[in-house]
């Protein structure tokens, strides 16, 4: 039927004439404005690399959390790529519902794993409990970008920016003042609980009690991070804009600061252009000795239950989180690098970061990173969603550091596993 | 205007007055006053209308950098209508998009009308058992929409193995309630004579409801098929459902992997490739909007 | 076979009943297979606790509605798609009647005009709302700039949880006033010029006697119809949601639709999902049948 | 009726859409209490004329006087006119009665009493309502419809739609009635028994009636004056009896009677005198010697002969019969003349038993011919003498 309907609109598949000792893997992947490039160039040198492996890509997903949802709903469907780049704090979901494959086996056998730079600190951002769900691809951490020329205009320094939070806010309130619809600062809090973990983990706190039987920040260091949160309005003047609205609000040159993920880096830079300097530098802890940063960033995750496509799906998912994968992937986005040789190897990443000053600031804060929390049970997707909701109230100044810490507690608990 | 030039001037400069009257003002002919404010009001309201277009016109003209830098300026000054463009039709297989829509509203507007047709007729014209059980039935098929049942619909499809393919986009579409209830309105005016000399000419009820009933019914078809062709080239919660690769996208779904794939903050090509998907609907409508109206016209909403 | 025996008439009905059987059988075999057999479905997942991509699951009776009354989501949506169809449908209707009556009261450009105004129904949908998107933007979108060029403060219609539901209303009713438009262009298309010459004998002077006179009791079905159907419409409100809030900020532009894929295909809730449609189901049954109850009598009189 | 002022008077009224003149100056003048029918086929202007006096077409030059007060500037709805039009325009959505109240309430509430929902609120529209409803219900009980006041036109049969139709008008007791060819939306029996109910109705009112028609029979028998339309023009207005007697116009001559009249050309020779075939039928036409001119002759004014002569002042032709036409108490003849001119002739049913082909003689009183110039208009003067010349030409059998 599919075929038949393909040749009424003269679009049918250009078939590609299926060689007996061929092997051909689907990949998927999410984000592709931070990625499509960097896939391709991968799958390109792989294949050079590789005749006998033939790479299609699947239709990318928007986000991480439409990647999750597709590869769920196809899961078992004969839809479902061989590979896909999941975010790191869905992996657990993957894992729960005993979706993909364990890489452990395979790494196991492989002698020459370690020799290749993967790392343990690098397994264990792609490993729930005891299962290797997959390699991590590209990692991040929040950074802080700023508008260097308005920075300027009020009188500060763009190259010693505040490291603390009330440091921003007194500078953020100075930009505002400016006027003409110019805002001092924006933090992307919402879309998932990534940022408010900076915020949290920045401060020495964690989401949950080790058991993840109850909430863990209820306590002072959760409120801390709140009340910056809400300080970030009260004193900081932040505007309350979308996702959207705050990067193109922020490339027009009408922010003076903007906290994000290093890896919208690249397309960050493309958007402004020439229309001001753009500078990056490390984003501020409450607490610099006991902070640390959430990682973000995805890993890849193998699909494929046909033994003969997952060797090649093996060597694959080394090669994309391997040495040449890693320096396609760090220019290309500003994700900091996951494999050790490609940091330190000169054909790759070494002499990278004496070029570009803009993507220190992400490699810079590697020491502080730790794994992305991601929430137990069949609501570990709501749950992130419901906090935001409740962070949105706060931001909107419709409720106290307080309540919205109350309110979280109580909706986060609601739905824990019972 | 003929009171305008009631007096005349004749050769000789001697005012000639020429036997002409003031015409009575005809109630349904509107005064000089009110023609002008038509027209301001209507001016107003196409101009908040057509706003959007002219800002996704312009967009798609204007280089990135250029979109964001704050001003109401709708002439870029630094054209980049090439790269948006070509950015638009060469990251996306567009064309293979808009063909797919072009195929999935034809498939959908063909089936729909040739089920919905012979049920009408019937409905409208024919006693059977059952009858006004399925006209019942119709009516609550009105008020479900596919939304609705989309998880049921869904978990079919994924067990069929539809997903990815033409036929999940077409075939829970191929029923429309509407268009059965619609279609037996209209069918319900066709005068009795005409069935009948069909029958009397030996015609089956199968060919009297394609060759006498059809050409009846053909206004009503084609609006149908303009409202059927507007909602499903425009449907997106089915497809995003159901459709995960580019190559079977239709044109919302293309956009959205588009802005999601290509475009990020490029609003240039993103609004390059708005354009691309809405020109052929609205230049569709644009030929068709006569029919449309009369075909609107048709379909029972008289008073 | 046998009654072709009896009585020509009832050979003839037999034959007449088979023939219409063979017409209808399509529509009936598809009215089961989309209609009944999923409605069906939805009800019976609407007692389960299906997951999305678990294997496992449970039947739980109604819990699924219990727990929907209590759930906060769940009444927001309730409450901001009342809200949401309570302002487009009154005001896209009466400026849909506005425009039509204005743009055949003349001659000049009357197709340009009809075009112009029907041209947000057939644009894309998803497509427009990013171009809302940028005409909303709080501090660089043109409407704002507006707003401040004549002294008002600027208004973040899709980022403050206040508004937002009024900025998608905007957008609603920018989309669906060309679509009432259309439909009472027809209706008026179909009234007697003579009834308007009737009133003026009568003595109808002004536009507004003449309005109230003939023009609004003849359009009166027209605008039963138009009504239910932008209300219809209205509450299937999901593509500006989709593409422009996702339900936020804080749940301030959750809409039943938009609820309904959020829970099935986001938070994977295929149960809860069910319940929840079954739910919107019912409402789009009763606000009809009120409708047509209530309505209904008084304006047909063929 | 000469004796008062008129009713309603148009002078000169001229009115074209673009190059397309549709009336091109049209007169006439209506007596208080007169019936008038304007008559002609379709496209002779009689509706636009209709609609140019009620005030819903303007004229582009001319002047409209009712009861003495010039009305060509002034609006429908200002003129105290009512009209039936040809769809009786209804408003479906009301029952009779409230039909029949829309040109009173228009009228007699004031602005605020008729606001939509609550102008019924609004003080002193209970008493005018009452006096309304008080004449509705007498209007009602003259046509005979006070049953059907409760229901909306479309549970009415035509008829009684029309009846309400009248109503509406009545009601209002205005200057004159304009009425559009009411009668055609009806059946055959119910147009004729309408007919004399109208006429009736007419008489028992006094009101002025204007009544447009293409039906020449409906005009006959109820007006009092008809008027002739053709091409923008009026050609003749008198009273039924003139207009089919004594047609000032050829044109007029051929649009009223049953079956039509026969016309016959004939070419007048060097002495004046004008011939069918080689019959010599008219003399002293010297004035247009060498021209063609045309004889009209009425069905019923020449008389069938198969036993030969008769005496008077009569022209004979031979008659050719080539079919008889039967109608009961009558018969239609169909035949030739010596020159070959199809002829009918209106007969007694006895000759339903003559054969076609059978050779007769046609007897003409010559003061019945109507003669025409070639213009159209009707020679009257010089064909009044003539036919006193004719006493001496030899008559050919």
């Amino acid at each position: 039927m599919r075929y038949m309907l393909g040749m009424i609109t003269g679009l049918a598949l250009i078939a590609s004439p299926a060689l007996a000792d061929t092997t051909e893997i689907t990949v998927h992947y999410p984000m592709p404005g931070f990625f499509k490039d960097v896939m391709d160039k991968i799958a390109t040198e792989y294949m050079h690399q590789h005749p006998d492996v033939k790479i299609t890509f699947a239709s990318p997903s928007a986000t991480y959390e439409d990647g999750l949802q597709l590869m769920l709903r196809e899961a078992g469907s004969p839809e479902m790529p061989d590979v896909s780049f999941i975010g790191l704090n869905r992996l657990r979901v993957l894992a729960e519902r005993n979706i993909g494959v364990d890489l452990k086996p395979l790494i196991d056998k492989d002698s020459n794993f370690k020799s290749e730079g993967f790392s343990e600190t690098l397994l264990q951002l792609a490993r729930v409990h005891d299962r290797q769900v997959g390699l991590a691809f590209a990692a991040s951490d929040p950074i802080f970008y700023y508008n260097a020329d308005l920075v300027r205009k009020v009188g500060g320094d763009p190259d010693h920016m505040p490291t603390t939070w009330e440091g921003v806010f007194e500078l953020a309130a100075k930009i505002q003042a400016l006027g003409d619809g110019t805002a001092g600062m924006s933090y992307r809090w919402m879309g998932d609980d990534w940022m408010f973990s900076a915020l949290l983990f920045g401060n020495g706190g964690s989401m949950l009690t080790a058991d993840e039987k109850k909430v863990a920040f209820d306590g002072p260091e959760g409120l801390a991070a709140l009340k910056t949160l809400d300080n970030m309005v009260k004193i900081g003047k932040m505007p309350n804009l979308s996702s959207d609205a705050m990067v193109q609000s922020f490339t027009a040159g009408k922010t003076g600061m903007f906290f994000w993920t290093t890896g919208a880096l690249r397309s960050i830079i493309k958007g402004v252009g020439d229309k001001f300097e753009l500078r990056t530098t490390k984003i501020p802890l409450l607490n610099p000795e006991k902070g640390h940063l959430p990682t973000g960033g995805n890993a890849a995750v193998m699909f494929t239950t046909n033994p003969a496509k997952q060797q090649a799906v093996y060597e694959f998912l080394k090669f994309a989180a391997g040495p040449f994968g890693e320096s396609v992937v760090v220019p290309g986005t500003g994700y900091v690098p996951t494999n050790e040789n490609a940091a330190k190897d000169e054909k790759y990443l070494k002499t990278f970061y004496d070029q570009n000053p803009l993507f220190r600031a992400g490699r810079d804060q590697i020491p502080l990173m730790v794994p992305w929390y991601s929430f137990p049970g069949n609501n570990g997707v709501k749950v992130t969603q419901t906090m935001v909701d409740d962070l949105g109230q706060l931001v909107e100044q419709k409720i106290t550091p307080e309540e919205a810490q109350k309110a979280m507690a109580q909706d986060v608990s609601k739905l824990l596993p019972r | 205007m003929s009171t305008m030039i009631s007096a005349t001037q004749d050769s000789a400069g001697v005012a000639v007055v020429v036997r002409k009257r003031p015409r009575a003002a005809r109630f349904d002919e509107l005064s000089t006053t009110a023609r002008v404010l038509r027209l301001v009001v209507l001016f107003i309201g196409a101009a908040i209308l057509l706003l959007p277009y002219a800002w996704m016109l312009s967009t798609s003209f204007k280089a990135q950098s250029e979109v964001f830098s704050s001003g109401l300026s709708l002439i870029p000054q630094h054209w980049a209508i090439v790269a948006n463009y070509t950015k638009a039709f060469t990251r996306v297989p567009m064309v293979q998009i808009l063909l797919n829509g072009v195929f999935v509203c034809l498939a959908i507007s063909t089936f729909q009308i040739l089920f919905a047709l012979p049920a009408a007729y019937a409905l409208a014209r024919l006693k059977f058992r059952g009858r006004d059980l399925l006209f019942g039935c119709i009516i609550l098929g009105l008020l479900v929409p596919i939304h609705a049942v989309s998880i049921p619909l869904y978990a079919a499809s994924r067990w069929l193995n539809l997903l990815n393919t033409y036929a999940v986009l077409i075939v829970p579409f191929t029923l429309s309630v509407f268009a059965i209830f619609q279609f037996r309105q209209v069918i319900k005016t066709i005068p009795d004579d005409l069935i009948q000399a069909a029958r009397m000419d030996g015609m089956s009820e199968m060919a009297i409801c394609w060759r006498v009933v059809l050409p009846n019914a053909w206004p009503a078809a084609t609006s149908f098929a303009i409202f059927s062709v507007v909602a499903h080239w425009n449907d997106v919660y089915w497809p995003q459902i159901v459709i995960s690769q580019n190559r079977l996208a239709t044109p919302p779904l293309g956009l959205l992997f588009f802005r999601a794939a290509e475009a990020g903050d490029d609003y240039g090509a993103l609004m390059a490739a708005t354009v691309a998907v809405s020109a052929p609907l609205v230049i569709f409508f644009l030929f068709a909007q006569k029919a449309f109206i009369e075909g609107v016209t048709s379909t029972g909403l008289k008073g | 076979m046998s009654e072709a025996a009896k009585s020509p008439s009832i050979a003839f009905d037999a034959m007449r009943e088979r023939a219409a059987w063979w017409l209808v059988a399509p529509s009936v075999v598809l009215i089961v297979v989309l209609l009944v057999i999923p409605t069906l479905a939805i009800i019976g997942l609407s007692l389960t606790d299906l997951d999305l991509g678990n294997p496992d699951w449970n039947f739980i009776g109604v819990q699924n509605y219990v727990d929907l009354a209590s759930d906060r989501t769940f009444r927001i949506s309730i409450r901001n798609t009342a809200l949401y169809v309570a302002i487009v449908t009154p005001v896209s209707v009466t400026l849909g009647l506005g425009a039509a009556i204005l743009i055949e009261a003349g001659t000049e450009l009357r197709g340009f005009f009809r075009s112009a105004y029907f041209l947000p129904v057939v644009s894309l949908i998803v497509a427009m709302a990013t171009v809302w998107q940028y005409l909303m933007h709080p501090t660089i979108g043109p409407i704002n700039l507006l707003l401040n060029l004549v002294g008002l403060p600027s208004v973040n219609f899709l980022g403050s949880s206040d508004v937002v539901i009024y900025g998608l209303a905007i957008i609603g009713i920018w989309q669906a006033t060309g679509f009432a438009m259309v439909l009472f262009l027809a209706g008026l298309s179909a009234i007697d010029p003579q009834l308007y010459q009737a009133a003026e004998i009568d003595g109808a002077k002004s536009w507004w006697d003449r309005f109230w006179l003939v023009t609004w009791p003849i359009l009166a079905p027209t605008t039963l119809f138009v009504t239910t159907l932008t209300m219809i419409n209205a509450v299937k409100v999901f593509e500006t949601v989709t593409t422009l809030t996702q339900g936020g900020p804080s749940k301030s532009s959750e809409v039943l639709l938009w609820t309904i894929y959020e829970e099935g295909f986001i938070y994977l809730h295929l149960g809860s999902a069910s319940a929840m449609a079954v739910v919107f189901i019912a409402v789009l049954l009763v606000l009809i049948i009120i409708q047509t109850r209530t309505l209904d009598k008084r304006v047909h009189y063929g | 009726m000469a004796a008062n002022s008129p009713q309603l008077t148009l002078s000169e009224i001229k009115k074209g859409y673009g190059s397309n003149q549709i009336l091109k100056g049209v007169s006439l003048e209506i007596a208080k209490g007169e019936f008038i029918a304007l008559v002609g086929a379709s496209g002779c202007g009689k509706s636009t004329l209709l609609r140019i006096i009620a005030g819903l077409d303007a004229a582009d030059e001319g002047e409209i006087r009712i009861a003495g007060r010039d009305v060509s500037s002034t609006r429908a709805a200002d003129r105290d006119l009512a009209m039936v039009f040809q769809s009786y325009a209804l408003y479906p959505y009301l029952t009779a009665r409230q039909n029949m109240m829309v040109p009173l309430a228009m009228r007699r509430y004031s602005l605020w009493q008729r606001l939509p929902f609550i102008g019924g609120l609004m003080p002193g529209r209970k008493a005018i309502a009452g006096e309304i409803a008080a004449k509705v219900n007498e209007v009602a009980d003259g046509l005979k419809i006070a049953q059907l006041l409760d229901r909306k036109p479309a549970a009415m049969s035509g008829g009684q739609r029309q009846r309400v139709a009248l109503g509406r008008a009545i009601v209002r007791e205005p200057q004159a009635f304009l009425m559009d060819e009411p009668l055609s939306n009806l059946d055959a029996a119910l147009r004729v028994h309408t007919r004399t109910e109208i006429v009736d109705l007419h008489r028992r009112l006094g009101a002025t009636t204007i009544y447009v028609t293409h039906d020449q029979e409906e005009a006959l028998s109820m007006a009092d004056r008809v008027a002739v339309m053709k091409d923008g023009r009026i050609l003749q207005v008198a009273s039924p009896r003139t207009i089919y007697a004594d047609p000032d116009h050829i044109d007029v001559a051929a649009f009223i009677g049953t079956p039509a009249i026969n016309l016959i050309e004939v070419q007048v020779d060097g002495d004046g005198i004008a011939r069918i075939g080689n019959v010599p039928v008219i003399s002293g036409l010297q004035e247009w010697r060498g021209q063609r001119l045309m004889i009209g002759l009425r069905p019923d004014h020449a008389e069938l002969n198969d036993t030969g002569e008769r005496v008077g002042p009569h022209v004979r032709l031979p008659f050719t019969l080539s079919r008889l036409e039967f109608l009961g108490a009558e018969a239609i003849a169909h035949g030739t003349i010596a020159s070959g001119v199809q002829i009918r002739v209106r007969t007694g049913s006895s000759f339903a038993e003559v054969s076609a082909g059978r050779e007769l003689t046609l007897l003409i009183a010559v003061h019945h011919l109507l003669v025409f110039a070639p213009d159209g208009t009707r020679i009257r003067r010089q064909f009044a003498e003539a036919r006193d010349a004719t006493q001496g030409v030899p008559v050919h059998v």
